[in-house]
């Protein structure tokens, strides 16, 4: 039995999911469905990083994309517009 | 013989939480409102995130191959179950009364709303 | 509906074009070996037998970014504190509000409770993986940034007012970032002016002793592997990355007065 | 001895300025003075220390390498500095000090300076960072620092929503720009497995079959220079981010930030993926390319010239046609060799040492004016020369020098790349650079006519005034001329600094690194 | 078999990289909401340093003993025998802590950038970026 | 007062400290013990009401005793009906908000019945009255809407639990 | 001991289970229940991540999984302040 195949089939799979998540952040006009989908994306990212390794991107990449940019996203729309026009 | 007990009901533990996530998985798209969700959510958090992020800490205080690390894994996994044990509910909570008050999903198929009986939308069954 | 569509040609294309490629032997398979410069690091990050030629870090990661390619790491804190400042000078002259925290504020009181609680376990945990970060996965920047969940909670769950209420103010936060990175800046040029003084040869960002420069950090205390400058350096950027954050988030969140332009 | 000495500050002169830097918030909320102080000290401190290095490397006549942490080279960071970022770094030194003693005196514009000196000190330690850097990712991240400074100090104004909306624009793509770059080191490191320029270089050359991955290194990161150094197609945030920064600043942006981007490119395709290098055949085209492309923008940067009427965007045209000349210049390398690939690139660098020094002081005198004139249109500006006529003065000398009149060193550059442009056989090279030069000089007339030589009808008649700022101006403004008479009485001073980047100061580059890497010791030294 | 479906999957993760950054890239020219611009820009520095991670990971030695992350787990060690098991397993650390560096440089790119987005909707009232072209005239 | 305060404090986050890092060695202990003892100056007026409850070894027997009936019982009976009706083909679900009232003084009593609450599947507080002392439950199947039948199909072990344990 | 067999029979459990919350977190008509998604899809990733960890006898890979847990409570937390307040800072 190979167990190699079955770590990368996970990150084939997380990968895929990440180009989801990418599009429909791309596609979509409310500003913060867009923040969710892209902190979705780093969440599949920070997957791929694991899987690939390194657990010290792991620990910096996800407070980062998946917290704090979020955050401060969240706040400019908050101070600003949430839904982008036509 | 306690190092093997200890792993097989981590192992246990494991395999019960992907159980739980599948039906939570399953229970969060078949429901069809919010607040049904965050029940079908409660069983992916508890049984699906607690008890196998603990089970998996007890694994690695049974399990000699880990190395020198085990006891770190160990106790980075209760830390790290507690915390969830306790943040998850938190956060539940708090999308839930966000969710009710500013009116963003109305409690559909309903008996009952103490709070604000205009959300409540009866009959719809299951 | 649209959506759907484009979404499933989207990964369609995706899959086969990998077939494609991979049917056409034009794979991505990563090597088995590596690159001779990647051995080195492997080799010389924590080895006993090149005395004098090693960074004594079991952690070769951390090993790089604080030894081998410091200079990169000072100035990319750099960076980070730059544009921090630069947040600060587009926001000068806007008046904050202050006012005294209620319960009102804020979210319900269940979530204050358990951000209460939470919180000195957070700072615990995020101390944990910061001061560790020689030895295991972490470090001073990622140490930071699990404690910035600190602030960024309270300032949510509570109000930005309660943090001021306690003492956090952005001046006190600006105060202990430059500090840290103070702080990081002497430890770089600790040895090189150690060096001057007693007359040795030594370089800046110099940590253990190499053949031609006798100086070196202590990098074993009783027994404990500090692995010399990299643990002062994970101290103060963990210092500094955190207050850096909630700073950066103290002036986003405070709300404002009315402007006047 | 004075190579020690230079070593050594070498090794910690950036370190100490980044260390000023933190420093600066922390004394200047205490005193009102402090930031001042503390940025001209880090200012002072640069600029003895280029002037060191420079002379070191001079008088040596190699190449001057500093490893830090005492690790060879391509296993840690190095600081190389030849003879051409060596007068770089030089000029930078001296510009960056002169221009934090003009901020003294900007200081009544700004409110809470503190930020304003920070971010400057910030930006010396960008620029010289840039310069002396000998690995490529450490050029990634000083260019990071470099930008981030000067977005923030773009948008200091934020009073003005052009100012706002200009630094948008700048950061926005900037950011794009620099990922770019980090898109080509990955491929660097994928294909080379090393950052070290010289390494590089020396690695280079076994992989001179495959030209493809230096191809896309050198196209990815040619985006982010040519951005940095505002040529054609990649120009357009610079009239309105560099007239929008504060006075002071806008003089180091648009002298020396500019000239970052010409250097890298320079040490890209001439010591890097220069001589029988990995990019092989293809080197050529990029240079032609480049040729091309700073044809476009100098004519483009002198024609636009002519129909403006703001004084700032005026110079921030100007130093579009002026960086595209010495790309010109720079890019000859694909039809010449030998003595006239010298001269062109002596031409170049006497043009950016030209350039920076006017440029800065025009932008410094524009700033006295437009302090004055309480307005930047150069209308309002009429007869102010005998309100500050020290200041005109320097504002003239330096048009001139600009413009490429006699005994100024702009002269001398424009005549060697025009001699370099015939030897090489490109005559059409050299009737551009005179076009430009007889475009710009219709352009430069006007502010030189509605500041020094016309009257405000009507206006009351003010005492002329000196300040110390006017001196400050008048003094760079002669080094103009002594620059120029020295170039002219012996034409080998910037012939060094171009020797470098030939094929034999590649070899020396190289040398260099070896040596130090085997006086390192190790096993893998 | 077992080969040729390891390499599928590999270039299936390299070509959805692929298309991240074509997706990313549209996003930041042809979206004129700052906010959007903002958000891709993210993404297009992720995926950057997802390809400098996928550039340093090195193949399991053999199907049963996966590579591991670049940290020495015994020290210290008497013979040099955990030293070569390590070198022989551990993946490449130097793109990690490039990674490192520019996601931190990213991050406050990113934190400046948010600043000014503040600032422009305080004078334009909008993010839209061809509205504010238009206002600036 | 502030010292007595922050011991409390700073014995959490060491304990979290030592537990995390999974090793008693002098290093740990001496970090662990600096950073408890900053952590416990930072949230000395934050966290700890009265101190002198957490040291007291009857309120740790009734928490231990506490968790294993929570973990083992009551978690498994309502993680087995909320997943059986996920999984019946009819969904068969009765759902409300109603009102369950609480009895406790302090706010760690009332976080620990709303989180216990919060984490049996099929029960979820919406929204929190500290002056009414009541909680809004949204519940799965209604069993009844008056607010003490409802408390005793609801929260009324958690509350004798945490009464014993925190108050 | 057969752990690391288990583990590859579970994982890809696990993995169907991220598929389900991901649709949900994708498809969630409202924002409480994107994030409810993304909430469950990060504490799938967290056990995830932790699992593999033995799968890999590298226990100290499971530092990753705090980060996780921690932010996605921030995450929620500040979507149910944006909801409720529009400001965050009050």
């Amino acid at each position: 039995m190979s167990l190699d195949l079955l770590i990368y089939a996970v990150g084939a799979v997380a990968s895929l999911m990440s180009v989801v998540a990418v599009y429909l952040a791309l596609v979509e006009r409310d500003l913060v469905k867009a923040v969710i989908y892209s902190a979705i994306q780093s969440v599949f990212y920070s997957l791929l990083f694991y899987l690939f390794m390194s657990p010290d991107i792991v620990l910096v990449y996800l407070p980062v994309a998946g917290g704090v940019l979020p955050a401060l996203l969240l706040v400019l729309i908050s101070k600003t517009e949430r839904f982008e026009r036509e | 013989m306690i190092e093997e007990l200890l792993v097989y009901t981590g192992l246990g533990l494991i395999a019960l939480g992907a159980f739980a996530q599948l039906v939570s998985g399953i229970g969060v798209n078949r429901f069809r409102n919010f607040y049904l969700r965050l029940h079908a959510a409660t069983i992916g958090s508890i049984w699906g995130c607690v008890y196998p992020i603990a089970g998996a800490g007890l694994v690695a205080l049974g399990y000699k191959e880990l190395g020198p690390y085990s006891t770190f894994m160990a106790g980075a996994a209760f830390v790290t179950s507690f915390l969830v044990l306790i943040l998850s509910p938190a956060g539940s909570h708090a999308l839930a009364r966000a969710a009710h008050k500013t009116r963003q999903a109305l409690v559909e198929p309903c008996v009952h709303d103490a709070l604000d009986p205009s959300m409540c939308v009866r009959g719809g069954g299951s | 509906m649209k959506r759907v569509v484009s979404l499933a040609v989207l990964v369609t294309i995706v899959l086969g074009m990998s077939l494609l490629l991979a049917l056409s032997g034009q794979s991505f398979y990563p090597s088995e070996n590596l690159r001779w410069l990647a051995i080195v690091y492997l080799n010389t990050t924590y080895n006993p037998y090149l005395p004098d030629f090693t960074v004594r870090s079991p952690e070769s990661v951390t090993a790089i970014v604080w030894d081998y390619r410091g200079l990169d790491t000072l100035y990319e804190t750099t960076v980070f504190y730059l544009a921090i400042i630069a947040g600060l000078a587009l926001g000068r002259g806007v008046k904050r509000l202050n006012q005294k925290p209620t319960d009102e504020s804020g979210l319900s009181p269940i979530v204050k409770t358990v951000t209460k609680i939470t919180g000195p376990m957070i700072l615990a945990v995020a101390a944990s993986i910061g001061l560790h970060g020689h030895l295991t996965p972490g470090g001073g920047f990622q140490g930071g940034a699990t404690a910035a969940v600190v602030p960024v909670v309270f300032i949510v769950v509570f109000s930005s007012f309660y943090l001021l209420w306690k003492g956090v103010s952005s001046q006190r936060m600006l105060t202990l970032r430059s500090a840290g990175l103070i702080g990081i800046g002497l430890t770089s040029i600790s040895l090189f002016l150690a060096g001057l003084l007693l007359g040795l040869p030594s370089y800046v960002f110099q940590n253990i002793a190499k053949a031609g420069s006798p100086l070196s950090m202590p990098y074993d205390v009783h027994g404990a592997l500090l692995s010399g400058t990299l643990w002062w350096f994970n101290l103060f950027e963990f210092l500094a990355v955190s207050s850096g954050f909630t700073l950066a988030f103290i002036i986003l969140m405070t709300p404002e007065a009315e402007e006047k332009w | 001895m004075l190579r020690e000495l230079a070593f050594n500050l070498l090794g910690v002169f950036l370190p100490v300025t980044a260390i000023v830097a933190f420093a600066t918030p922390l004394l200047g909320k205490a005193r009102r003075r402090a930031p001042w102080a503390l940025a001209m000290f880090a200012a002072l401190f640069v600029a003895v220390t280029t002037t060191v290095v420079y002379a070191a490397v001079a008088v040596g006549g190699r190449p001057l390498v500093y490893p830090f942490g005492g690790w060879p080279p391509p296993i840690g960071i190095m600081y190389e500095v030849d003879a051409f970022n060596g007068v770089l770094g030089l000029l930078t030194g001296w510009v960056i000090l002169a221009i934090t003693a003009y901020s003294k005196w900007y200081e009544k514009e700004m409110d809470e300076p503190v930020w304003y000196y920070t971010l400057l000190v910030g930006l010396m330690v960008g620029l010289l960072g840039c310069l002396y850097t000998g690995d490529a990712f450490n050029l990634f991240v000083m260019i990071e620092v470099l930008s981030i400074s000067a977005y923030g100090l773009v948008a200091y104004h934020k009073q003005r929503p052009e100012a706002v909306e200009a630094a948008s624009k700048y950061a926005l793509i900037g950011a794009v720009a620099t990922n770019m770059y980090f898109l080509a080191l990955v491929v660097i490191y994928g294909n080379y497995s090393t950052l070290n320029m010289a390494d590089l270089a020396l690695v280079g050359r076994a992989y001179a079959a495959s030209p493809l991955p230096a191809l896309l290194a050198v196209s990815f990161s040619l985006w982010v220079f040519t951005y940095k150094a505002a040529v054609f197609p990649n120009h357009f945030w610079l009239p309105d981010a560099h007239p929008e920064a504060p006075t002071p600043v806008s003089a180091a942006l648009s002298g020396l930030v500019v000239n970052i981007g010409v250097y890298a490119v320079a040490r890209f395709l001439y010591t890097i993926f220069g001589y029988n290098n990995a990019l092989g055949l293809y080197r050529g085209a990029v240079l032609l390319a480049l040729l091309l492309l700073g044809c476009a923008s100098a004519l483009l940067g002198a024609f636009m010239m002519l129909v403006q009427r703001d004084i700032k965007r005026l110079l921030a045209y100007s130093t579009i046609s002026h960086i595209g000349l010495a790309l010109m210049a720079g890019s000859l390398g694909f039809a010449a060799a030998g003595g006239a690939l010298v001269l062109a690139l002596t031409a170049m660098v006497a043009h950016l040492v030209s350039h920076s020094i006017s440029k800065a002081t025009l932008f410094m005198a524009s700033g006295v004016f437009i302090h004055e004139a309480g307005s930047r249109d150069l209308d309002a500006m009429r007869g102010l020369g005998r309100v500050r006529p020290l200041s005109a003065i320097a504002m003239t000398l330096s048009f001139l020098n600009l413009a490429g009149f006699i005994p100024f060193v702009g002269f001398f550059s424009k005549l060697l790349m025009y001699q370099a442009f015939l030897d090489a056989g490109l005559p059409v090279l050299a009737f551009v650079v005179i076009l430009v030069s007889a475009v710009s000089l219709l352009g430069y007339m006007k502010p030189i006519y509605s500041i020094a030589f016309s009257f405000k009808k009507g206006a009351p008649v003010t005492s002329p005034r000196v300040e110390l700022v006017d001196v400050l101006l008048v003094a760079m403004s002669a080094s103009l001329l002594v620059l120029g008479l020295v170039l002219g009485l012996s034409p080998g001073v910037f012939s060094q600094p171009a020797l470098s980047l030939t094929q034999q100061g590649v070899e020396d580059y190289i040398r260099a690194y070896l040596e130090t890497r085997k006086s390192l010791g190790g096993p893998y030294g | 078999m077992v080969g040729f479906l390891a390499e599928y999957m590999f270039t299936v993760i390299y070509l959805s990289l692929f298309v991240n950054l074509g997706l990313s890239l549209f996003g930041l020219f042809y979206k004129p909401h700052y906010v959007k611009k903002l958000i891709m820009l993210g993404v297009l520095g992720d995926t950057l340093n997802m390809f400098a991670i996928f550039l340093g990971y090195r193949a399991w030695p053999s199907p049963t003993t996966p590579s591991r992350p670049p940290i020495l787990l015994t020290y210290p060690f008497e013979n040099a025998s955990v030293l070569v098991e390590f070198t022989s397993r551990a993946v490449d650390p130097l793109p990690q802590a490039l990674v490192l560096t520019a996601v931190v440089i990213g991050l406050a790119v990113m934190v400046f950038l948010i600043f000014l987005g503040d600032n422009l909707f305080k004078h334009y009232g909008t993010l839209d970026m061809r509205e504010i072209r238009r206002l600036r005239g | 007062m502030r010292a007595a305060r922050a011991i409390p404090v700073a014995l959490l986050a060491f304990v979290t400290y030592i537990v995390f890092s999974g090793s008693t060695s002098g290093y740990d202990l001496v970090t662990g013990l600096l950073v408890s003892v900053v952590v416990g100056a930072l949230f000395a007026n934050v966290t700890i009401e009265r101190p002198s409850k957490l040291l007291s070894p009857k309120r740790w027997y009734w928490a231990l005793r506490y968790a294993l009936r929570y973990f083992i019982v009551d978690e498994t009976k309502c993680h087995i009906d909320v997943a059986k009706r996920i999984l019946s083909p009819r969904m068969p679900v009765n759902p409300g908000i109603v009102v369950v009232p609480f009895d406790v003084e302090s706010d760690y009593a009332m976080t620990a019945i709303a989180n216990s609450i919060t984490n049996t599947p099929g029960t979820v507080v919406v929204e929190v009255d500290k002056k009414n002392k009541v909680f809004y439950v949204h519940w799965i199947d209604v069993a009844s809407i008056e607010p003490r039948e409802a408390k005793k199909g609801i929260s009324e072990t958690f509350e004798y639990y945490s009464k014993k344990v925190f108050d | 001991m057969f752990v690391q067999e288990f583990i590859a029979a579970v994982v890809p459990l696990y993995l169907v289970a991220t598929a389900l919350y991901l649709y949900r977190a994708l498809k969630g008509p409202t924002i409480p229940d994107h994030v409810l998604g993304v909430d469950l899809l990060s504490y799938n990733l967290a056990v995830l991540f932790i699992v593999l960890g033995i799968f890999f006898k590298e226990p100290i890979l499971i530092v990753t999984a705090i980060p996780l847990a921690l932010w996605i409570y921030a995450l929620d937390i500040y979507v149910a302040k944006y909801l409720e307040r529009r400001v965050m800072g009050a």
